[in-house]
């Protein structure tokens, strides 16, 4: 296929139906967790067994519904807070980076760029022990040293928290800096020129400019803390967000609430997914 | 009105590392006057224009606007604005905002600041437009908000770094006029930049043409063209026929240079120092040549030569005739007489060229150099 | 703007990059290859040494994990972007206006659901019980249920499903860079599909294929939902090693090591790939 | 205050939950878990994060030897009148380490054959798991239970190798190279209570080596589907009360504790998970039905053939992890 | 070499959805000659373009090349040759492996390719560059090897879409000479588009000119700029001033028309059709209005005006008057005649200015459109 030159019709139906069946495959297992959100069986599997809400709304065991049920609705207080918090500090700091790496020239930048891309190619889990391991020994060790306790070094939200935080600050913060090098300098020079003072500039015409990149970076953060598994397995404490929950449940052997969070999950982060794309878009 | 200029500089060098990237500059540019710096790309005109603007500081040299100092003043203290090469219009701001950025920065109150906006839009033709988006203008009307966003904080001084090079060609030629009417209306002082020497001749009170760091000549339009007063000049300021050769002879301001294809070639004005045996680079305007298809229209002329016609480009009124000298690889570039008497001219046919020493001037000869523009730079790449 | 000034803004900008840098990267990785270094010797007593890793040396089931989990995710990565070239190909080239627009967000879209959630659609799809074992029951195609998860194909379709879209995004994203006109040139001077994909596309294409092959190629290394969950009782991975040793037998010094062979190998074949395709890390992953 | 309670599926039921939480005012929260996942999780707190853990008794003493994770039981802050006496005689001695007492019993069970019996009528031990008549029909778990469960199947008795751990490694030996033979008969091996209804109640398993409370529910479900003690003996468990030695919320543990050994609270625990507790007197509330079906699998022989575990010692949980990971790398 | 034309397309059509975009263009490029497609953006240039390469196929109508019939022809199995706006070398090969990458794919054996790839590029003035990667070239020597590339399969036909578009002025003006030159030596038929009125007089044997999908006029250059048989062709080729009026009476070609300055507007030519009534508009080439400061110098031309100098446009050979008829917004440019005997005019000034009828030409007036440009485009902004 080769665009703007005229193929044959048998050779543009196959690659027509093979793009087809690619999508199919894309959208399948997200459409077949939906449908099964309402089947009326305590088991996401077929037979069909009838249309049910149940799995939203019931009330009782074991046709207990998302909305009444309170593991599920705890876990996703969690994952929201979790959410905020990662990307309030990815986003912080992302912006930070962003104009340190953009702006700034200084000994060891480039050490430090890879050293700021290496949480890309570090596995979720990896960073997640290297985290327990490091808060532990030093949570013993200031343990040992003060005799007080210092529970945020202790497997909790903190931590979940800042192992999220580890490799999605990287995320805001390329999305952050591709923006701002597209940033036209004498905007800010204009500014200046203008009367502005450097910080006025900064103020006025430059963060003006990166918010559709900072919208974006934290809607991303948010989703991407909201589904993070790997890292959060292994930093998790008592309060568990949601993918663990679910995850349990799942080893568990669960009703398909599952399913329903399931598809209320696919419908918020799609909404937070195109808010984003549409940010994108807008620049 | 004082005489005091409204801008004046002294000496005004800026070195990077070991390059100096303007280089002892000094020039004032009346109140109220259209002033150009005209040079090649890299000569140094966006340094010395960011010097003023107070972006860079100056290495040494002094630097006056209004008569005050300027070293050690903020870019955003300095009474001077400036037209961005790619205009910075902020995209966040409707035009309105644009324009009346400025005018927020000295807290000036709002009604006032309305007031003014809208005044300013109203002189640069675009009355009522403060609530459009930047990105639903043309780029003629970006130029203006730019102007109109530059003007409304009553500047002495207006920067302009080539405003017009990111237009297309109907829409520069347009805006050419239109800037200049512009600055006629405001009365402020324009200092503009350009490597274009049409916009620099059809716009300025003054020009300064520029190369290498350093300003080679000071004057208006007409000056310039008609008196270079280096090869650099000569060469960049509108088209020449440009030839080399040793000087034979020089008799006060008139020289006689030798040239390979015959008869010496005779030049009315040479610069200083210029003696025989120097080589010399000789500048012959294709308007100030006579073609006719009989030698004797032109045998009275102070240089004569048979040439064959190379190649007719047709251009209307700019029509040009490629000339090559009979028995030589010398060429000549020969406007063709706009009475569209040799509408019927042909490849190959022979003309007799000729002019007075009076239109040609010669200057010593620089090397060969690669910032040299014009003609020479075209023909890189046959390696 | 005064020297003093700038240097205090260096200073402001450098302290966050250097605390998360310092803090969550840095000192943990330190931290990890110290305690992987340790070797229990009784309880609650430890010595240094190499022992942990020589474990490993010596248990054949983990290197053979090692290889597998190694070698399963090279052939997820060549079949994502197998399957996934022509699609990017598609969106960057054929697919105009709206439509362009509606596919990548199509490809986009799943990604949004929680990794936990797509590969809880596949179980649906795949178990016995599930929808392709009733479709081909209803079609006449098999006689009585089939199972079809926890199996390594099972594991594969789930990790090439995973990763689709980082392969996809960087492509489309390369291809999309190459000027339709260099393929009319080609196609104008002679040459056939398949020329044009050798000689113009794929050399073009190279950076995307590059960073779309490492992002895929880490995330299966790196994955542990979708071995555990589609793997079932085969669902050998290295990632699930360490996990075990770490949960289910609270040996943090032999989970340590395991993370570190995990990283190197990672760090070894994420460099080779780049050593083989001309780009660097900067080139390959900045391109969000 | 609010009690972070790790425990297994069941033990704490909504309905319970919100009886406490109104009569005591403090919240409860509670997480699901398995005795490996209680230990992980305190280890990598260093016994925080939880106000009460309810692993089995034969786990404690191993993990807090080795890690600290526990602290001892206050137990005059416990009414020991609502336990019935021989349980928690036999908890407090096997949770003793150093002479302090770290558990209670609350709930107890065992593990046995859930079976299908329509369709894998021959299933009477753990060996017949291995028929390959069932295969792909199979499920149990990989975890130590499996091990000691085959090990007393083959006709060795782990519990008294656990001292000798020469002994211990040759009958692991063993037992490896039967789950090895056995795997094709494997469906999955399962992790949670509810996974394995699932897949017994789908069909997808017919014979399953599980807690025999799964076998009773299901047996409500489909009477085809039971629990069976299997002819090598049960194994038999009691799942226990510990606090982290770093809880926060002793009061609410303390009253939680007492709270569910009252006899009617521990009945609807008991309704909820399907086991019975070391509540004195609960019997009086429990489900007759439960009570029948249990009778039902558990003949008097079979309640004395059944095999308590003893008190794992430190240092044989890695010996038994290599061969469940060897196990599962088996093709 | 026979007379069959190497290109002939007969009522060539293009429809996109409803649109068309080419409509019913015929024509015949004769061989060996340089054939220029000139008009404005989006008049369908391209769109012609790419179904001669065969990347589009017609709508209806024929298209032959070398008289043998090209529907259904893939572009790889074309006997032509495409250079592309942005010239499309493949960075990922140096000069000579793209020099003959057409060569390979006609599976020439490898020494001949590198024979014939040196050759070519030796023709571009480019000998030796082989190894070159395209990045190390500059704007003019991409150029020529992408010519190279194209020429070295030895199409019967060469297509060239605005191919001096991304090149710099200076480079463009060199260019155009360069390229005529090129087709010369490879005597080649050369189909070449731009929307630059310049390129296409400069360079071809043959100007079409086409607008909003039809073709207005094909002839050459001359023709074109002398002879232009529509308003749409007078405004496009060259500089003309634009007059309205309503015509008063027609004699034959000549007609009168209505000017609200005073005289009426008289011109020897009209086109056919224009009837006393009808809305006219008349262009005159600033180079053919004579000026004057005495009346009398003009007083016996067919129309006179008196005129105030509202800017002189000094640009050396090039300069411009923008004189308004006094009393009256009607405002001319005019051009500066280059013997500089106006050097010294100033603003404010009064002039004469004058031409005969014989140097304007009448159009029925086509209503103002967006689509049309030359100087009412350049208008745009002032709300
Ligand atoms: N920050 C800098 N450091 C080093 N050299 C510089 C710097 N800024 C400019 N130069 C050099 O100074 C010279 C003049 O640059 P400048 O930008 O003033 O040229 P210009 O005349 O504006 O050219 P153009 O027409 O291309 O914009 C150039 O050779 C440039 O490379
Ligand atoms: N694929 C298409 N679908 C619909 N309309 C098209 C398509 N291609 C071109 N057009 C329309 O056809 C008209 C002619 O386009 P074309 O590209 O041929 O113009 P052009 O003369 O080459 O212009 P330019 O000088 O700007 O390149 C334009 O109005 C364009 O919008
Ligand atoms: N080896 C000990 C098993 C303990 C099981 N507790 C099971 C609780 C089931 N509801
Ligand atoms: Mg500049
Ligand atoms: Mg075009």
């Amino acid at each position: 296929m080769i665009p703007g030159i005229p193929q044959p019709r048998a050779l543009r139906w196959l690659w027509r139906a093979y793009v087809a069946a690619f999508f199919v495959y894309l959208a399948l297992p997200l459409v077949v967790v939906c449908v099964f959100a309402f089947n009326k069986s305590q088991f996401a599997a077929l037979p069909w067994n009838g249309f049910t809400l149940d799995w939203f709304i019931g009330d009782q065991r074991p046709w207990l519904g998302v909305f009444n049920d309170r593991g599920i609705l705890e876990a996703l207080k969690i994952s929201a807070i979790v959410a905020f918090w990662v990307s309030a500090a990815s986003v912080s700091v992302g912006v930070t980076t962003a104009f340190l790496f953009v702006r700034h020239d200084f000994r060891f930048k480039q050490t430090l760029y890879v050293l700021m891309l290496l949480p890309l190619v570090i596995p979720g889990i990896i960073l997640g022990i290297s985290i327990l391991v490091e808060t532990s020994y030093l949570a013993n060790w200031l343990e040992d040293a003060t005799g007080l306790w210092f529970d945020g070094l202790r497997p909790g939200l903190t931590l979940v928290v800042l192992g999220q935080f580890a490799f999605i600050a990287t995320f805001a913060t390329l999305v952050i800096s591709a923006r701002l090098e597209k940033f036209d300098r004498s905007l800010e020079e204009a500014a200046l020129n203008l009367g502005a003072t450097p910080l006025g500039a900064v103020r006025q015409v430059t963060l003006p400019y990166l918010a559709p990149a900072i919208v974006g970076a934290a809607l991303v953060s948010m989703l991407m803390s909201f589904e993070n598994f790997n890292t959060t397995l292994m930093l998790v404490g008592s309060d568990a967000p949601l993918t663990i929950e679910m995850f349990d449940r799942m080893k568990q052997g669960s009703t398909p609430v599952l399913n329903a969070v399931s598809l209320l999950l696919i419908v918020a982060s799609s909404v937070l997914g195109g808010v984003a794309l549409a940010l994108r878009r807008a620049r | 009105m004082t005489d005091t200029p409204d801008l004046e500089a002294v000496r005004l060098t800026r070195r990077f590392q070991d390059f100096t990237a303007v280089d002892e500059v000094s020039f004032a540019a009346p109140p109220g006057s259209f002033f150009s710096i005209l040079g090649p790309s890299g000569c140094g005109k966006t340094t010395l224009l960011r010097m003023i603007a107070g972006f860079l500081e100056p290495s040494s040299g002094a630097l006056r606007i209004k008569g005050r100092d300027m070293v050690g003043v903020p870019p955003n203290r300095r009474p001077v604005a400036m037209v961005f090469q790619h205009l910075a219009l902020f995209p966040m701001m409707d035009v309105g905002r644009n324009v009346g950025f400025g005018l927020r920065q000295r807290r000036v109150p709002s009604a006032e600041i309305e007031r003014r906006v809208a005044d300013a839009l109203e002189r640069v033709g675009l009355p009522g437009f403060e609530r459009r988006r930047v990105d639903q203008l043309s780029g003629g009307q970006k130029q203006r908000v730019a102007i109109a966003r530059a003007m409304v904080i009553e500047p002495a001084l207006l920067l302009l770094d080539e405003p017009l090079g990111a237009l297309d060609l109907k829409l520069r030629e347009h805006m050419k006029v239109e800037l200049k009417r512009l600055q006629e209306a405001f009365g402020a002082t324009f200092v503009y930049i350009t490597h274009d020497q049409s916009e620099a001749l059809v716009m300025s009170d003054q020009v300064a043409v520029m190369n290498r760091g350093r300003f080679e000549q000071i004057g208006p339009p007409q000056e310039l063209y008609y008196n270079p007063r280096t090869a650099f000049v000569a060469g960049f300021v509108g088209d020449a026929n440009r030839l080399r050769g040793k000087v034979l002879r020089r008799e006060g301001d008139a020289v006689e240079v030798a040239d390979p294809a015959g008869q010496p070639l005779r030049a009315a004005a040479a610069s200083a120092g210029l003696a025989p045996g120097d080589e010399a680079e000789l500048f012959v305007r294709p308007e100030a040549i006579r073609v006719s298809r009989q030698a004797e229209d032109v045998a009275g002329m102070d240089n004569v030569f048979a040439c064959e016609v190379r190649d007719i480009l047709f251009n209307g009124a700019n029509s040009r005739i490629n000339a090559r000298v009979a028995g030589s690889a010398r060429e000549f570039d020969v406007a063709a007489p706009q009475t569209g008497e040799f509408a019927d001219l042909r490849r190959g046919e022979r003309i007799h060229i000729g002019w007075n020493a009076a239109a040609a001037r010669a200057f010593a000869a620089e090397p060969a150099e690669p910032a040299e523009p014009g003609k020479a730079q075209a023909e890189e790449g046959a390696a | 703007m005064s020297r003093p000034a700038g240097r205090l803004t260096l200073i402001l900008l450098l302290a966050p990059l250097l605390l998360w840098l310092t803090l969550l990267i840095v000192i943990p990785h330190a931290a990890m290859l110290f305690v992987s270094l340790r070797e229990r010797v009784g309880v609650g007593e430890y010595a240094f040494g190499l022992g942990n890793y020589l474990t490993f040396l010596a248990e054949p089931l983990y290197w053979n994990t090692f290889v597998r989990t190694a070698w399963m995710s090279v052939l997820a990565t060549a079949l994502t972007l197998l399957i996934g070239f022509p699609v990017a190909w598609h969106i960057a080239k054929i697919a105009r206006g709206r439509a362009r627009q509606a596919l990548f967000l199509a490809c986009l879209a799943p990604f949004w659901a929680s990794e936990l959630v797509r590969t809880y659609g596949w179980m649906i799809l795949l178990r016995e019980s599930g929808v392709f074992s009733a479709v081909l029951q209803w079609a006449g195609l098999a006689e009585g249920p089939v199972e079809m998860l926890y199996n390594d194909v099972a594991i594969m379709v789930g990790l090439v499903y995973t990763s689709m879209l980082f392969m996809v995004v960087p492509l489309v994203t390369t291809l999309d860079s190459l000027d339709d006109s260099l393929i009319e040139a080609a196609y104008d001077l002679g040459a056939s599909g398949w020329t044009i994909l050798r000689e113009i596309v794929i050399p073009h294409a190279r950076p995307g294929i590059a960073s779309g092959c490492i992002v895929v190629f880490m995330m299966s290394l790196g994955n542990y939902l979708t071995p555990i969950l589609l793997g079932g009782k085969s669902s050998l991975w290295f990632t699930g090693l360490i996990y075990d040793q770490f949960i289910t037998r609270f040996n943090w010094e032999q989970g340590a090591a395991f993370g570190f062979l995990l990283l190197g190998l990672s760090s070894a074949i994420v460099w080779a790939g780049l050593r083989l395709s001309g780009q660097s890390l900067r080139s390959a992953m900045a391109r969000p | 205050e609010t009690l972070r309670l790790l425990t297994w599926g069941g033990y704490a039921p909504d309905d319970v939950v919100a009886m406490f939480e109104k009569e005591t005012g403090h919240k409860v929260e509670v997480t699901l878990s398995n005795n490996e996942e209680m230990i992980a999780k305190l280890r990598a707190t260093g016994g925080g994060g939880f106000d009460l853990a309810q692993p089995s008794q034969d786990r404690i003493a191993g993990a807090q030897a080795e890690f600290g994770i526990y602290k001892p039981l206050d137990l005059s802050r416990i009414d020991a009148a609502q336990f019935i006496p021989s349980m928690l005689e036999a908890t407090k001695r096997n949770t003793t380490v150093d002479g302090k007492v770290y558990g209670v019993p609350h709930v107890w069970g065992t593990s046995g054959l859930v079976v299908n019996t329509a369709k894998a009528p021959g299933v009477k031990d753990y060996l017949d798991l291995c028929d390959p008549a069932l295969k792909g029909r199979v499920s149990y778990r990989l975890k130590r239970p499996t091990l000691i469960a085959f090990a007393f199947a083959m006709g060795e008795d782990p519990f008294a190798a656990y001292a000798d751990p020469d002994a211990y490694k040759a009958i692991l030996d063993k037992v490896e190279k039967k789950l090895v033979e056995c795997k094709a008969n494997v469906k999955t091996y399962w992790s949670g209570g509810d996974e394995i209804l699932n897949l017994l109640r789908s069909g997808e398993v017919w014979a399953a080596m599980a807690w025999d409370t799964g076998g009773w529910k299901l047996n409500a479900e489909n009477p085809d589907i039971t629990f069976v003690a299997p002819a090598s003996g049960a194994l038999g468990w009691i799942d226990t009360f510990a606090l982290p030695k770093r809880g926060r919320a002793d009061d609410a543990a303390y009253a939680w504790i007492n709270f569910v050994m009252r006899p009617e609270i521990a009945a609807r625990i008991t309704a909820s998970a399907g086991n019975f507790t070391a509540s004195k007197g609960a019997d009086a509330f429990a489900d007759p039905a439960l009570k029948a079906r249990f009778q039902a699998s558990f003949p008097p022989e079979a309640i004395d053939n059944i095999k308590w575990y003893p008190p794992v010692p430190a240092g044989l949980e890695a010996m038994e992890g290599a061969v469940l990971d060897r196990v599962k790398a088996a093709q």
